[in-house]
C-alpha cells in the first residue's frame, strides 16, 4: 500500500509583482517550479529524487510537507488529501511526517540544548505525558550518540553529529514518512557512509517510508528502492533503482550516471558529456526541455514535449531512449 | 531601474502625505479648538472665525485633510498670525541659511572621514588607527549643542577668531563663509567621526571578502585593490548613511542655530514656538521633513544606480 | 555573566566605559546623599562662583550649587532614558517581530508607517510636539519612545527576516509548531542580544536628547535640575563666566562616552563577527 | 629537483588561536613535477586551504610558519619580499578558488577585471582586450567581445568558473593552484570543467595543483595524488599506484567509502569511524591510530617516517617500514 500519492502536481511562483507585470506586459508572471509530477512512495520503502540545483527538487518536498502551497494536482497521505487539510487536520498529517534539512547544524535552533530539541515535537503536539528526559537518552541511543550530548549546543556539533540529532528529531514522533532533503549534504565521504547506515537501520527496525532528495547518484543506490530524475521541476526518468543504474534509458539519466566517476584511474569511462549549462525556469525551451544540452538531439525533440512512455515501472520522457 | 525610480520616488511622496496627515491630526489631537490653538494669544474671536473658516473647520474631517492638501499642493501653508504673512515666504526665506549650513557640514565630513576611515581601515590595529578610532567614538558621541557651546566660548568669545552671531552680511561672501565656519564645525564634527568609523568598517568588512583575495592572488598592486576594489565597494553604504545624514544634520542645526544666533530653519521654529506662531512652526517642520525625504530618496536612488547588482535586478 | 565582566575588564576601553557609566549610575542613585546643597535652593549672595571647596563647580546666576545640580540632573536625566527606552523597546520588538513574521500587507503597512516617522528630523518633531502640548518630562518621554520605536522595530525587522529564512525556523513550521511558539522561542531569543546592545549605544543619544530639549527650555521644566537647563543657563552667562557650560557639559560628555565605549565593548564580546570588523 | 615546478620540504604551518597554538600542517613534502597535474585530497580540516595560503602567501595574519621551504622555479617563495612575491603571482603562479560567486569583483565588469590583471604588460588597451577575448573563447564563452562589458552576476556559476580560469591561464603561468574548483558546481557541469582545464593544461603546458575531496575527479584528471590527513601528508604517488595499491590505512579506507566505488549495492556501508584529532593538543605518536583498524602498538608513541614504497610512492605509516 502506499503512504504517499502525488498526482500530477504542480507548484508555481511569483517572479514578477503585478505593477512589474503590468509595465513589461508580462500575462503570465509565474514560473513553474514543479511540473506534472506523478509519484507514490510505497510503506517501509524509500524513494529518492535527483536533480541538480534549480531542478525544483526541495520545491517539491516543501509541497508534499505542505509549507509551499500548491497550483494544481494532488498529494494524498494514507488515502487522505493532504492539499485541502484543514488546520487540525494539518497538525496529525505533520505529527506522522518529519523532516530533515539540507543544512545540519543550521536546521537546529542554535540556544537550545540537544535534549530539548529532539523532544521538541513531543511539546508541539501536546504530549506531556511522556517523560522527556527518558525519551531523548532512547532517541539520543537510537541514532548512536551518548546521552550526555543531551546537553550540547548545536554549535558543539560536528556535521555528522549534528545530522544524527537531525536524525534523532525526526524519529521523536514515529511518523509514517521521513522527508530527507540532502542527507550527506557537506559531510565527508567516511561520515556520508554513517549516516547513510543509520537511515538503513532506521528504516529497517521501524519500518518506515522515505523520501529522499538528492544531487548525488552514488548516495541513491545504496539506500533506495525507486528512483525519479528531475529536471527544470519535470521528471525526466522514473523507476526502480536498480533498472535506472543498470538501463538508463534517459540521456540525462546516463550523462548524470557519468559525471560521478569512480576512483579508478584505468576505469573505462562512457563519456557523455553535456552541453551548457542548466536553462533559466524563466525561458523553458521549447519541446523537450532537454534538447538543449542533449547529445543526440533531433529536430523532433525541440517541437513537442515527449510523454512519459515506457513499461510497467519504468517511465521516461524521450523519443530517442538510450537502447541496451 | 526605471520601475524602481517610480516605486521609490512614490513611496517618498507616500511618506510626506502621511508624515502631513500625520502633522494634521496632531493639531487636532490636542484638545481644544484648533483655531484656538493655532492663533494661540492673540485669538480674537473674530480672528478664530476667519481661522475656522480657512481651515474649514465646519466640514467633515476628510474634507479638511484634502483642503489641507489642496492648499499645501498650491504652495499654501496659511499665514503667520502676527505679520499675517504667507507661512511659504517666511519658510522658503530660511531655507537657504539651513541647506548651505547642512551640505557645508556634510561634505566638510565626507572629505575628511571617508580618507580618514581609508587610512585606518589600510593601517589596521597601527597606533594612528587607535588613536582615530577613539577620537571618532569621542567625536561621535558629543552632542552637536556641547559643541557649539564650545566653540562659541572658545574660538569666538576667548579666542574672538570667528565671529560669534549671525550669518553675516548680505553681499559679503567672505563674512558670510566666516560665519559658516563654527557652526558647520558645530554640526560636522560627529559626521566626520561617523563616516571614519563606517567607512573603516564597510572597508574591513570589503578586504576580507573572496574576490578581494582573487585580486591579490592575480598580483595586482596593493593600490589598485584598495582605491579600484575595495573603495568602489566599501563606499555604497557611505551613500546611504549620507541620505538619512541629513535628517540628523537638520535636527543638530536647529542647536546650532539657536546658539550662534544664526537665521534658519530652526531659529525659525524655535522662534515662533516662543511667540505661539503655530502656523510657521508647522510649515518649517514639514518643510524640513520634505527635505529629509528628498534626500534619502536620492541617496537611494545613487545608491541602486552605483551597485549594479541592483541596477540590474531592478 | 561573570565572564562578560572579565572580558570588558580585559578591553581598556570597555573598563573605561564601565567605570563612568558605574559613576554615573551610582551618583545618580546616591544623588541625594552626595549632594552638598539642596539643588534648588537659592542663595543669590554666593551667585556666580567659580569652582572652589565650598562649591565644587561653582554657583550659577542664583547661587545654585552647580555640583549638586549635575547630580540631580544626572537622576533626571537616567530616569528618562531608561524609561523611554524600555517602553520604545517593548513596542518596537513586537511592531518589528509583527513586521518581519507577519503577512507582507501588514509589514508593508508597519514599514511605511515607521519611514514616515523617521522621516521627521527628530528635534524638528520634538518641537512641534512640545509646541502643541507644551514641555514637560513626561512629552519628553513621548517624543523619546516614538521617534525610537522605528529604529528598534526595524532593527527587530531585519533579524526576524533573517532568522526566518534559517532551516531551523523552517523545521518548527514542518513539526507544525505554532507561530507564537516560534516567536518566543526560536526568534525572541535570537534578536534580544542585538538588540540590547543598540539600546545601550542609543542611551547616549537619548540623554543628550533630554539635555538638547531642557537646553532649549522645551524639555524638563524648571527648576527641576537638567544638564541641559545648566548649559541654557551657562549659554546665557557665556560672556560672563564658562562655569556653568563646563559644569553642564562635563558629565553629559563623560555619560555619552562611557556608554558608548561600553556598547562597543559589549558589541564585540557578543558578536564576534562585528568584532572582526572594528 | 630541477624537474619540479614546486618542491615543498618540511613545510609547517601554526595558528595561535584562543584556545592555543594551532598546528594546521606538520612537516610537509609535496612535488609538482613540470608538466604535470597534482591532485591533494583530504576531508574538511585536513589542511588544503592553509597548504594553499602558504604557497601563495596569502596566509591569515595568526599564522605562522616555524619551518620548511617552499621552492617555486628555483627560488624559496617563503624567503621572497612583498614585491617580489606580487610579481610571481598572477603571473607565473595562478590560482582558481574554489566558489564562483564570489571570488570575482561584483562592481566591475569582466573585460575591466581582466584587463587589470595585465597590468605589466606594455600593451596598448585594445591588446589587452584582444587577448582577454581570445582568452574567454578559449574557455569556451559564447560571444566574448561583448560579455566583456558584463558584470560577474549577469554569468551563471559554471560561467563564472570558467571566466576564473581564463583569468587564471591569461598569463601562461607555469603553476595552476585549482582550490576545489568543482565543488560548488553540479556534476554535468564538474565534469565539463574537468575536461577544460586538462584541455587548457596541455595547451599551455603548465603544471597544477588540485586540491579536491572527490576522488573520482582526482583519479580522472591527475598524473599525481598526494593524500592529506590532519595537517600531515599519510602517502604520496602516481594516482594509479596509490588507487590501485593504496599503502596507508587512511587511503586505503577513504577509497572504499567512496559510494562510487562500491560496486555491490549494500545496505551496510563502509566508514571510518572516530574523529579527526583535535589540532591544538596533538596525540603522540601517528596522527590516525585512533581511527585505525590496523593499529600497532609503535603507532602509539613513534611518529611513523616517511618511507619509499615503490618508485615516487611514499608512505608514512609503521606497518610498511622495513623494521
Amino acid at each position: 500500500m502506499s503512504v504517499l500519492e502525488v498526482n500530477d502536481l504542480r507548484v508555481r511562483f511569483r517572479v514578477q509583482s503585478p505593477l512589474q507585470a503590468l509595465v513589461r506586459g508580462n500575462a503570465d508572471p509565474f514560473i513553474d517550479a514543479v511540473r506534472q509530477v506523478s509519484f507514490s512512495i510505497e510503506e517501509g520503502k524509500t524513494f529518492t529524487l535527483v536533480g541538480e540545483s534549480g531542478s525544483g527538487k526541495s520545491t517539491l518536498a516543501l509541497a508534499v510537507a505542505r509549507l509551499l502551497p500548491s497550483a494544481e494536482g494532488s498529494i494524498k497521505f494514507n488515502g487522505s488529501e493532504v492539499t485541502s487539510m484543514s488546520d487540525s487536520e494539518l497538525m496529525d498529517y505533520r505529527k506522522q511526517i518529519s523532516m530533515m534539512w539540507q543544512n545540519p547544524v543550521g536546521s537546529l535552533s542554535p540556544r537550545m540544548k540537544v535534549g530539548s530539541l529532539i523532544t521538541e515535537p513531543y511539546k508541539i503536539h501536546g504530549l506531556n505525558d511522556r517523560d522527556r528526559k527518558a525519551e531523548g537518552r532512547r532517541l539520543l541511543e537510537m541514532v548512536g550518540l551518548p546521552a550526555h550530548f543531551s546537553q550540547r549546543y548545536p554549535h558543539q556539533l560536528s556535521g555528522g553529529q549534528a545530522r544524527r540529532v537531525g536524525v534523532a528529531r525526526a524519529l521523536a514522533l514515529s511518523p509514517k514518512l521521513i522527508i530527507a532533503d540532502e542527507p550527506t549534504a557537506g559531510l565527508d565521504v567516511s561520515v556520508q557512509g554513517e549516516i547513510l547506515n543509520l537511515l538503513n537501520k532506521v528504516q529497517d527496525d521501524l519500518g518506515v517510508s522515505m523520501f529522499v532528495i538528492t544531487h548525488n547518484l552514488n548516495v541513491v543506490r545504496h539506500i533506495s528502492d525507486h528512483t525519479a530524475i528531475m529536471y527544470l521541476g519535470r521528471f525526466l526518468e522514473i523507476g526502480p533503482t536498480d533498472t535506472l543504474f543498470a538501463e538508463p534509458k534517459h540521456p540525462y539519466t546516463s550523462a548524470l550516471l557519468a559525471a560521478n566517476p569512480e576512483p579508478d584511474p584505468d576505469a573505462l569511462r562512457e563519456q557523455l558529456e553535456l552541453k551548457g549549462e542548466v536553462p533559466s525556469l524563466l525561458n523553458r525551451p521549447s519541446g523537450c526541455e532537454f534538447h538543449t544540452r542533449c547529445p543526440f538531439v533531433q529536430s523532433q525533440c525541440k517541437d513537442a514535449l515527449p510523454e512519459l512512455a515506457g513499461e510497467e515501472s519504468h517511465h521516461y520522457r524521450c523519443y530517442f531512449p538510450i537502447a541496451e | 531601474m526605471l520601475i524602481y525610480c517610480i516605486k521609490r520616488i512614490g513611496l517618498g511622496i507616500l511618506i510626506v502625505m502621511l508624515a502631513v496627515t500625520l502633522l494634521f491630526f496632531m493639531i487636532h489631537l490636542v484638545p481644544g479648538d484648533p483655531a484656538r490653538i493655532l492663533l494661540g494669544p492673540r485669538a480674537t474671536p473674530e480672528l478664530i472665525a476667519s481661522m475656522s473658516q480657512q481651515l474649514g473647520l465646519d466640514k467633515p474631517l476628510p474634507i479638511q485633510i484634502l483642503m489641507f492638501f489642496a492648499n499645501l499642493f498650491r504652495g499654501d501653508m496659511g499665514m503667520d498670525v502676527i505679520t499675517n504673512r504667507p507661512v511659504a515666504d517666511i519658510v522658503f526665506g530660511q531655507l537657504p541659511y539651513t541647506l548651505s549650513l547642512i551640505l557645508t557640514a556634510i561634505i566638510g565630513a565626507a572629505l575628511i572621514g571617508i580618507p580618514l576611515g581609508c587610512y585606518s581601515a589600510i593601517n589596521r590595529n597601527s597606533l594612528a588607527d587607535r588613536v582615530t578610532g577613539i577620537l571618532s567614538v569621542a567625536c561621535i558621541t558629543a552632542p552637536a549643542f556641547v559643541v557649539a557651546l564650545y566653540s562659541l566660548l572658545i574660538f569666538a568669545v576667548y579666542l574672538k577668531w570667528f565671529p560669534a552671531v549671525g550669518a553675516g552680511e548680505k553681499g559679503d561672501f567672505g563674512d558670510q563663509v566666516a560665519h559658516l565656519v563654527l557652526p558647520a564645525f558645530a554640526i560636522g564634527l560627529s559626521w566626520v567621526g561617523y563616516l571614519s568609523r563606517l567607512v573603516r568598517a564597510s572597508m574591513l568588512e570589503v578586504m576580507g571578502e573572496n574576490h578581494i583575495r582573487t585580486a591579490r592572488a592575480y598580483g595586482l598592486p596593493e593600490r589598485l585593490v584598495v582605491f579600484r576594489y575595495a573603495l568602489k565597494l566599501a563606499v555604497l553604504p557611505t551613500v546611504t548613511v549620507i541620505g538619512v545624514g541629513m535628517g540628523f544634520l537638520l535636527s543638530a542645526a536647529v542647536f546650532t542655530e539657536i546658539v550662534f544666533a544664526r537665521p534658519g530653519l530652526g531659529k525659525l521654529i524655535f522662534d515662533s514656538i516662543s511667540t505661539r506662531n503655530y502656523p510657521v512652526v508647522m510649515g518649517s517642520v514639514l518643510v524640513s521633513t520634505i527635505l529629509f525625504v528628498i534626500s534619502t530618496t536620492i541617496s537611494d536612488l545613487i545608491n541602486a544606480w552605483l551597485d549594479p547588482r541592483i541596477r540590474a535586478s531592478l | 555573566m561573570l565572564q562578560a565582566i572579565k572580558r570588558i575588564c580585559g578591553d581598556p576601553l570597555g573598563l573605561v566605559g564601565l567605570f563612568l557609566v558605574a559613576l554615573m549610575v551610582l551618583s545618580a542613585v546616591l544623588a541625594s546623599v552626595i549632594a552638598p546643597y539642596d539643588p534648588i535652593a537659592l542663595n543669590i549672595i554666593d551667585r556666580l562662583q567659580g569652582p572652589s571647596f565650598k562649591h565644587l563647580l561653582g554657583t550659577d546666576q542664583l547661587g545654585r550649587d552647580l555640583f549638586s545640580r549635575v547630580l540631580f540632573g544626572g537622576q533626571v536625566a537616567l530616569k528618562i532614558a531608561l524609561i523611554s527606552i524600555s517602553i520604545a523597546l517593548c513596542i518596537g520588538v513586537v511592531l518589528g517581530m509583527i513586521a518581519g513574521f507577519g503577512p507582507r500587507w501588514l509589514d508593508n503597512i508597519i514599514m511605511l508607517l515607521f519611514d514616515t516617522i523617521r522621516s521627521f528630523p527628530t528635534v524638528m518633531f520634538a518641537l512641534a510636539t512640545v509646541a502643541l502640548v507644551g514641555p514637560s518630562l513626561s512629552t519628553v518621554v513621548v517624543i523619546i519612545v516614538i521617534t525610537s520605536i522605528p529604529t528598534y522595530g526595524r532593527v527587530v525587522r531585519t533579524q526576524t527576516l533573517s532568522i526566518k529564512s534559517n532551516e531551523y525556523i523552517q523545521a518548527e513550521l514542518a513539526m507544525g509548531a505554532s507561530t507564537f511558539r516560534i516567536l518566543s522561542m526560536h526568534l525572541l531569543p535570537n534578536v534580544v542580544g542585538p538588540l540590547f546592545i543598540l539600546a545601550s549605544m542609543d542611551i547616549p543619544t537619548v540623554i543628550a536628547l533630554e539635555a538638547g530639549l531642557s537646553f532649549l527650555g522645551m524639555g524638563v521644566k524648571p527648576p527641576t535640575p537638567s544638564w541641559g537647563s545648566i548649559l541654557n543657563d551657562g549659554y546665557n552667562l557665556i560672556r560672563n563666566t564658562p562655569w556653568p557650560i563646563i559644569a553642564g557639559s562635563i558629565p553629559l560628555v563623560l555619560v555619552t562616552l562611557g556608554f558608548t565605549f561600553l556598547g562597543e565593548s559589549l558589541r564585540d564580546l557578543i558578536d564576534p563577527k562585528l568584532r572582526k570588523s572594528l | 629537483m630541477s624537474k619540479n615546478v614546486l618542491t615543498i620540504r618540511n613545510l609547517s604551518v601554526n595558528y595561535q588561536t584562543d584556545q592555543g597554538t594551532l598546528q594546521a600542517m606538520r612537516n610537509v613534502n609535496i612535488d609538482v613535477p613540470k608538466g604535470s597535474i597534482v591532485g591533494v585530497v583530504g576531508e574538511s580540516g585536513c589542511g588544503k586551504s592553509t597548504l594553499i595560503s602558504t604557497i601563495i602567501r596569502l596566509l591569515a595574519t595568526n599564522a605562522d610558519i616555524p619551518n620548511g621551504e617552499v621552492d617555486f622555479e628555483g627560488r624559496d617563495i617563503l624567503t621572497l619580499s612583498e614585491d617580489e612575491m606580487r610579481k610571481l603571482r598572477g603571473d607565473r603562479l595562478s590560482i582558481v578558488f574554489q566558489d564562483p560567486m564570489s571570488s570575482l569583483n561584483p562592481v566591475l565588469t569582466i573585460g575591466k577585471q581582466m584587463t587589470d590583471i595585465q597590468y605589466r604588460d606594455k600593451k596598448t588597451m585594445a591588446q589587452k582586450r584582444q587577448r582577454s577575448i581570445n582568452m574567454l573563447e578559449s574557455v569556451g564563452i559564447p560571444d566574448p567581445a561583448s560579455r566583456l562589458n558584463q558584470y560577474p552576476h549577469e554569468f551563471s556559476g559554471g560561467m563564472r568558473q570558467r571566466i576564473a580560469i581564463a583569468m587564471a591561464l591569461q598569463a601562461e603561468p607555469s603553476l595552476l593552484i585549482a582550490d576545489e574548483p568543482t565543488t560548488a558546481l553540479d556534476a554535468t557541469l564538474e565534469v565539463q570543467i574537468i575536461h577544460l582545464l586538462k584541455q587548457l593544461q596541455s595547451t599551455i603546458g603548465c603544471s597544477v595543483l588540485f586540491i579536491s575531496h572527490h576522488l573520482g575527479v582526482i583519479a580522472e584528471l591527475c598524473d599525481y595524488v598526494v593524500v592529506i590527513y590532519a595537517g600531515e601528508v599519510v602517502e604520496e604517488g602516481t594516482v594509479s599506484d596509490v588507487f590501485k595499491r593504496p599503502q596507508h590505512p587512511y587511503t586505503e579506507k577513504l577509497l572504499e567509502c567512496d559510494p562510487a566505488n562500491i560496486a555491490q549495492k549494500t545496505r551496510e556501508l563502509p566508514t571510518i569511524p572516530g574523529n579527526v584529532p583535535d589540532l591544538v593538543s596533538l596525540p603522540s605518536g601517528c596522527i590516525f591510530k585512533d581511527r585505525c583498524h590496523t593499529k600497532i602498538d609503535r603507532c602509539d608513541n613513534e611518529r611513523p617516517q616517511r618511507i619509499d614504497a615503490a618508485d615516487k610512492h611514499y608512505v608514512s605509516c609503521h606497518l610498511r617500514s622495513p623494521q
